[in-house]
């Protein structure tokens, strides 16, 4: 089958590829448009290391086509930090050591960042359960948790 | 060692932020698949569908005449190697680490590698694997341990010989070896015991679940000099292994250091490497071979399924009279698994005048069995803990009381030997004891389970250069890759022996051709061992600066002295000079000798034993089985923690993969020998929502091998988990389990059976 | 392992032209959260491939609790859960639809792709059968509208003639004083397929006694079961412990369930009568205080 | 002279069951060619092992040094002891 040519957006620039219809967004992301912070990790939505969101909705880049993103826009862990300043979600995980390996973090902070514009003041137990779907086999997930509810806690107050 | 005694220190025991972490929150980060060369290509794997076949043929000229097929190689590509353990082989059977690589006569294993392709697309180079006609003749195969053992199970190699049996065996077995190792006499002691427990138990084998699967780049240029990108927790080991298993010179290869998304083990050994050099070698392109989640599950290397026997006896006030245990370990398609080590450290917390240790392996038809945190020693301490929780209730005894009266301690001597020096078993289990847990009151169907775990730690080869720039400001490098924070270790030791600020030195994972050899990272050797190496190198440093400054000074380089990143006047016959920092030194170099350059290369003995004790509470669903963990408390000696909050982390971690483990974690394999859960879907990791905070305390014992006190922090995290989450289970729901994983649908026919 | 045609078109008639003329293999992709694996694996290799996510009348949630709720195939999980007046009408259809996967799965997951993925364990149809849900599907001879527990037929098998696939899914208007469940047992809390699910749902008349029930497992059968007997064991009675034991036991008789590496006969056998027993309870509180 | 214990296994398969020896040795590698020629083939199976020296477990011993008051235990080979 011969490619086709998709026009999307891409952390809020307009790009072109040409995409194999078989080739998943994660694939374009890495392959096509040399974006490697989206990790695979399984290829089948279970480890959460390749989230990005899709006009806005958290998503695992594995399990969207290429070819389906014609018009949409995504947003990868590329574009988190604005300029030289991080993300308090990054600059958070930093401090609080809530990476050691560091491969399934970018899928976190995307996850982690949808979770706060949604929902500004998670429970705990409902960053776990939002976060659910983000494995990571390092840190025993707790760093991780203190870090977004100590963000969500920052984020509130500064507003 | 000299000269840290009673310091107070100004970096090491802070918790700065890592000098690696922007790369790792911003996705910059290239781990062994984000490397993308001019020109490369994709390569791909074949593997056998079978547990046990022989290769009758393998036809590849399909694959090799679709468009954009680039190479194609299978098992005769590989250079045939000696079949056995010559010296200078440092222990491995190159012939079965070859042919576990790529299968050469026969596949011994669902998953098993029995060729490859390099093409110009993944789809294309997936479409040459269904185009590779292999013809197999299956064998009948055998999974479980113990059926492995029996004299009438189908044999595996007909060149392994039982090892440590008397008389030596004629006939090849599946059992690759027997070991033991005894202290007095259990046999006779037992007569003196008012209890005895004796149990058997079976576990599963489980997976290290990193998150990153395998991936490897390599490039070859026509001089034959070979370059590989990839991820590992040793690249020395990756080149080392791949020269020796491709017949090539080590200074042919260079091997580049990629970020490592994970290993605890697992990548401490070689799988893909040579496939891709092989096939850049045949393609003349680079090629990347990335494993997916399915060939990591079945074509790499994890930890053992089990079968364990354990006694032990006991006097009515809990004093352990003798206790034996026999250790029967599952090996992979090959030898390798870790009996030896499961031996050592199955009765490590404990005091005992007569034990006796005996260890199996047999290998079965399951990919090649591999090191997992702390290998061998998880399930050996749920044995021994579970019989230990056992004994408690029995005796109607507080399950702390019993472990703090036995506790190994300083002097105690181990089953394999030696004595232990200074140790914080005991300060480890004061600390359970006294935490606030104890007082929290636990609800019905509720249990509170205790386990304590020892792993003796491992040293080693390390290298480490300090160079010092103009300004001075630090670059220390190492060899030995980065897996959980260690560059933050290393900069903060450098930091304190250099007296700069931390934020002035920038650590970097050397490849092989820029430092010296590092051994793999494991045994939690690196910020023991490689640090141990950085702080000589910094040492180095310092003395170098106050000969300079001598020189400068004039004066005997005993009257300069060092502190606070400063060269002084040692007293008052150095004159009154004023302070020189190491920035004023370095600015001077050019003027005194030229470059500061420190450099360090040792092979570290003195490893510290860790000690780690676990407490837990759980609920059990009586009508379902799910099994709820509650709250978890872990302390551990770490000896001197460099960075708390990595230290932190590898217990948080260990306790993670250590619930897993005791809950959920199982290789399933079907009647047919295939496994039926090569995925995260059914392979169960914790995830987020099954885990309570995990409250890790940290213990400062100091190791008196170590010049700062360092212990190895990275391995007995996840012993006592599986004890103690047994152990609660167990008291919730007041039955024993001895197999894991403890399934929900296992705890609940364990529930209604004891009705 | 050749490619395939992809095909995105924008009205139903599109798609079922381009379905009903496809050479060979045509699969519909919705979310996508199966298919895609199923790609990967090379389990499924279609000659094309039609999102139907461009469709309007699959992406729309339409209706109200009184008239009946239609929700378009190819909505996801999340704008299900985001759905108030669907969430407080129906929340046990939701749960059921909220449990599968993860939040990222969520983002794409939809009711009609868990339906026609037709897997025994799918945990979005329980909920839906409970319901009395009618399936909208349309064809080459135009639409027609069949119960929910109507489609799958076997484990990946459903009764779509080719050409045919599912625009929408119909709540039957909802009366005062009901209220649904689903639960399911997983090993894990997240991220696991169902060993057992149960879905109730029922209506209480003024006196609090059940006047209506239905009780769907699954997981425990080729296809999903609608367990009558269990559904008789509740109305006429207060949904009181007897009833409830007898609903429990009526679920685990209905069991054929077969052991896999996920559960033995055994466990779903006894577990569906234990989740069936929550669920209905759950339903009846909820029904209680939806007055 | 220095104490030297052997494995239960070693001293059954090549001392006739003694695992206890009192040497007079300066280094490991004199130690290991002692044992050898007392017990020949014990050399190659105990280099394959590590060895604790004053109950300090070293990696590949070789020339380090045993005084004549120390106490020496040949182990088997710690492999795998690989996580993190």
């Amino acid at each position: 089958m011969s490619k086709l040519h998709i026009s999307a957006t891409v952390n809020g620039e307009a790009v072109e590829y040409l995409c194999d219809p078989k080739q998943t967004l994660l694939d374009v992301l890495r392959d096509e448009l040399n974006l490697t912070g989206s990790k695979e990790g399984c290829s089948s939505g279970d480890c959460g290391a390749c989230s990005v969101t899709l006009d806005g909705r958290l998503v695992c880049s594995c399990l969207v086509l290429g070819v389906e993103m014609q018009g949409r826009s995504v947003e990868t862990i590329e574009n988190m930090a604005s300029g030289e300043e991080l993300h308090p979600l990054q600059q958070k995980f930093l401090e609080a050591a809530a990476l050691q390996c560091g491969f399934c973090t970018p899928g976190f902070l995307v996850a982690a960042k949808a979770l706060l514009e949604k929902n500004p003041n998670p429970t705990e137990t409902e960053a776990r359960y939002w976060l659910a779907g983000n494995l990571c086999r390092c840190t025993g997930y707790d760093k991780i948790i203190r870090a977004v509810l100590e963000t969500a806690a920052d984020m509130r107050g500064s507003k | 060692m000299a000269g840290y005694e009673g310091k107070t220190f100004k970096w090491v025991g802070t918790r700065p932020i890592r000098p690696d972490g922007v790369d790792k929150v911003t996705g910059r980060a290239n781990y062994g698949a984000d490397m993308n060369l001019p020109g490369q290509l994709t390569g791909r794997i074949l593997r056998s569908p079978h547990a046990h076949a022989k290769i009758v043929s393998i036809d590849t000229s399909k694959a090799e005449k679709l468009t954009g097929v680039k190479a194609v190689i299978t098992g005769k590509d590989f250079p045939d190697m000696h079949n056995g353990v010559m010296p200078g082989d440092e222990g491995v059977n190159f012939h079965h680490l070859s042919s576990n690589i790529m299968a050469k006569h026969k596949v011994l294993y669902d998953g098993h590698a029995v060729a490859a392709v390099a093409a110009t697309s993944a789809a294309i180079a997936e479409e040459a694997l269904s185009l590779i006609d292999v013809k197999y003749e299956i064998l009948p195969h055998v999974i479980d341990v113990d059926l492995s053992m029996q004299p009438d199970a189908p044999l595996l190699h007909d060149d392994i010989f039982t090892s440590g049996v008397n008389p030596k065996p004629e006939k090849p077995s599946n059992v690759v070896q027997r070991i033991q190792m005894q202290l007095g006499d259990p046999d006779a002691a037992f007569k003196d015991a008012d209890v005895i427990v004796e149990r058997s138990f079976k576990t599963k084998a489980v997976h290290q679940g990193y998150i990153e699967p395998h991936a490897a780049v390599a490039e070859w240029s026509e001089d034959g000099q070979c370059r590989i990108w990839c991820s590992s927790q040793g690249h020395f080991m990756i080149r080392t292994l791949t020269a020796r298993l491709l017949k090539m010179e080590a200074a042919q290869i260079r091997v580049m250091p990629a970020e490592i998304g994970g290993g605890f083990g697992g990548k401490t050994i070689i799988f893909i490497e040579p496939t891709a050099v092989l096939l850049a070698r045949k393609a003349k392109r680079p090629v990347r071979v990335v494993m997916s989640r399915d060939e990591v599950f079945r074509g790499s290397g994890p930890a053992p399924a089990t079968s364990i026997d354990v006694k032990i006896g006991a006097k009515k006030d809990g004093t352990l009279v003798a206790a034996t245990g026999e250790f029967r370990y599952q090996a992979g398609a090959f030898p390798g698994s870790p009996v030896g080590p499961a031996c050592m450290a199955a009765f490590g917390p404990y005091a005992l005048t007569h034990v006796r240790a005996t260890g199996y392996e047999a290998v079965t038809n399951r990919p090649l069995c591999y090191s997992y945190r702390a290998p061998g020693a998880p399930l050996s301490s749920f044995a021994v803990e579970s019989v230990l929780d056992e004994i408690a209730q029995k005796l109607d005894m507080d399950p702390m009381e019993i472990r703090i009266k036995n506790g190994s301690k300083e002097g105690t001597q181990m089953v394999y030997g030696p004595k232990l020096k200074a140790v914080g078993n005991l300060e480890c289990l004061k600390a359970i004891q006294s935490h606030p847990i104890n007082k929290i009151p636990l609800g019905p169907n509720q249990g509170r389970g205790l386990a304590a775990g020892f792993w003796f730690n491992l040293g080693g080869q390390s290298s480490a250069v300090v160079n010092i720039a103009e300004d001075g400001t630090a670059t220390i490098m190492t060899g030995s890759p980065d897996i959980g924070g260690s560059r933050a270790s290393m900069a903060l030791m450098a930091a304190e022996v250099l007296g700069i600020d931390y934020s002035k030195v920038r650590p970097i994972v050397g490849d092989t051709s820029a430092v010296g050899f590092c051994e793999i990272t494991h045994g939690s050797r690196v910020t023991f061992a490689t640090g141990m190496a950085i702080i000589q190198a910094s040492e180095d440093i310092v003395l170098q600066c106050r000969q300079r400054v001598a020189k400068m000074w004039e004066v005997d380089v005993d009257a300069v002295k060092w502190e606070d990143g400063h060269a002084l006047p040692a007293g008052a016959n150095a004159g009154d000079q004023k302070p020189l920092s190491l920035a004023q030194i370095a600015g001077k170099a050019a003027r005194t000798g030229g470059p500061l350059v420190g450099s360090a290369a040792i092979n570290a003995g003195g490893a510290g034993p860790a000690f780690g004790v676990h407490i837990c509470d759980v609920e059990v669903d009586p009508e379902t089985g799910h099994v709820t963990v509650l709250r978890y408390v872990a302390a551990q000696d770490a000896g001197k923690a460099i960075h708390p909050s990595y230290v932190e982390g590898q217990i948080q971690g260990g306790v993670a993969q250590g619930v897993g483990w005791a809950l959920n974690e199982e290789y399933i394999y079907g009647e047919d020998g295939r496994l039926q859960n090569s995925g995260f879907l059914d392979y169960r990791i914790p995830v987020a929502s099954d885990l309570p905070m995990i409250d890790a305390i940290i213990l400062e014992v100091p190791n008196p091998g170590h010049p700062f006190g360092v212990r190895g922090v990275g391995e007995v995290p996840i012993v006592p988990p599986l004890g103690a989450i047994a152990n609660a289970v167990a008291r919730a729901t007041g039955v024993r389990m001895t197999d894991l994983p403890l399934t929900p649908p296992k705890i609940l026919a364990a529930i209604d059976a004891a009705k | 392992m050749s490619g395939f045609q992809y095909e995105a078109p924008v009205s139903v008639d599109e798609a079922v032209g381009l379905l009903a003329g496809a050479k060979g293999l045509a699969k519909v992709l919705a979310g996508g959260t199966d298919l895609l694996v199923q790609l990967r694996t090379g389990a499924v290799q279609p000659d094309m491939v039609v999102d139907v996510k461009r469709i309007d009348e699959l992406r729309q949630i339409s209706g109200n609790a009184a008239s009946g709720f239609v929700i378009g195939a190819a909505v996801s999980g999340s704008e299900i859960g985001e759905h108030a007046a669907l969430v407080k009408a129906w929340p046990g259809v939701v749960e059921g639809m909220e449990l599968i996967g993860s939040t990222q799965i969520q983002g794409r997951a939809t009711p009609g792709g868990n339906l026609c993925n037709a897997s025994p364990a799918g945990d979005c149809t329980p909920g839906l059968v409970a319901a009395g849900a009618i399936c909208v599907v349309a064809g080459p001879k135009g639409r027609r509208e069949i119960p929910v527990e109507q489609v799958p037929v076997g484990p990946g098998k459903t009764s779509l003639a080719k050409g045919e696939f599912v625009v929408a899914l119909k709540l039957p208007p909802r009366a005062k004083n009901s209220g649904d469940a689903y639960l399911r047992m997983i090993p894990r809390t997240e991220m696991d397929i169902a060993i057992v699910g149960a879905g109730v749902d029922l209506t209480l008349d003024a006196s609090g006694t059940c006047t209506h029930a239905r009780v769907a497992l699954g997981a425990v059968a080729p296809t999903v079961l609608l367990v009558d007997a269990a559904a008789k064991a509740l109305i006429g009675s207060k949904i009181d412990d007897a009833a409830l034991a007898k609903l429990a036991a009526a679920a685990s008789a209905a069991c054929k369930p077969i052991s896999d590496k996920r559960g033995t006969i055994e466990y779903r056998t006894k577990v569906a009568g234990v989740l069936a027993r929550r669920a209905a309870v759950i339903a009846r509180d909820r029904a209680r205080s939806n007055g | 002279m220095a104490r030297i214990v052997l494995s239960d296994e070693f001293g059954r398969q090549f001392a006739g069951g003694q695992t206890h020896f009192d040497l007079d040795v300066k280094n490991v590698r004199q130690l290991v060619r002692t044992l050898d020629d007392m017990f020949p083939g014990i050399g190659e199976q105990l280099e394959a092992g590590a060895i604790a020296i004053d109950n300090e477990i070293i990696p590949d011993p070789w020339l380090n040094p045993i005084q004549p008051n120390s106490e020496v235990f040949f182990l088997p080979a710690i492999k795998g002891g690989r996580g993190e």
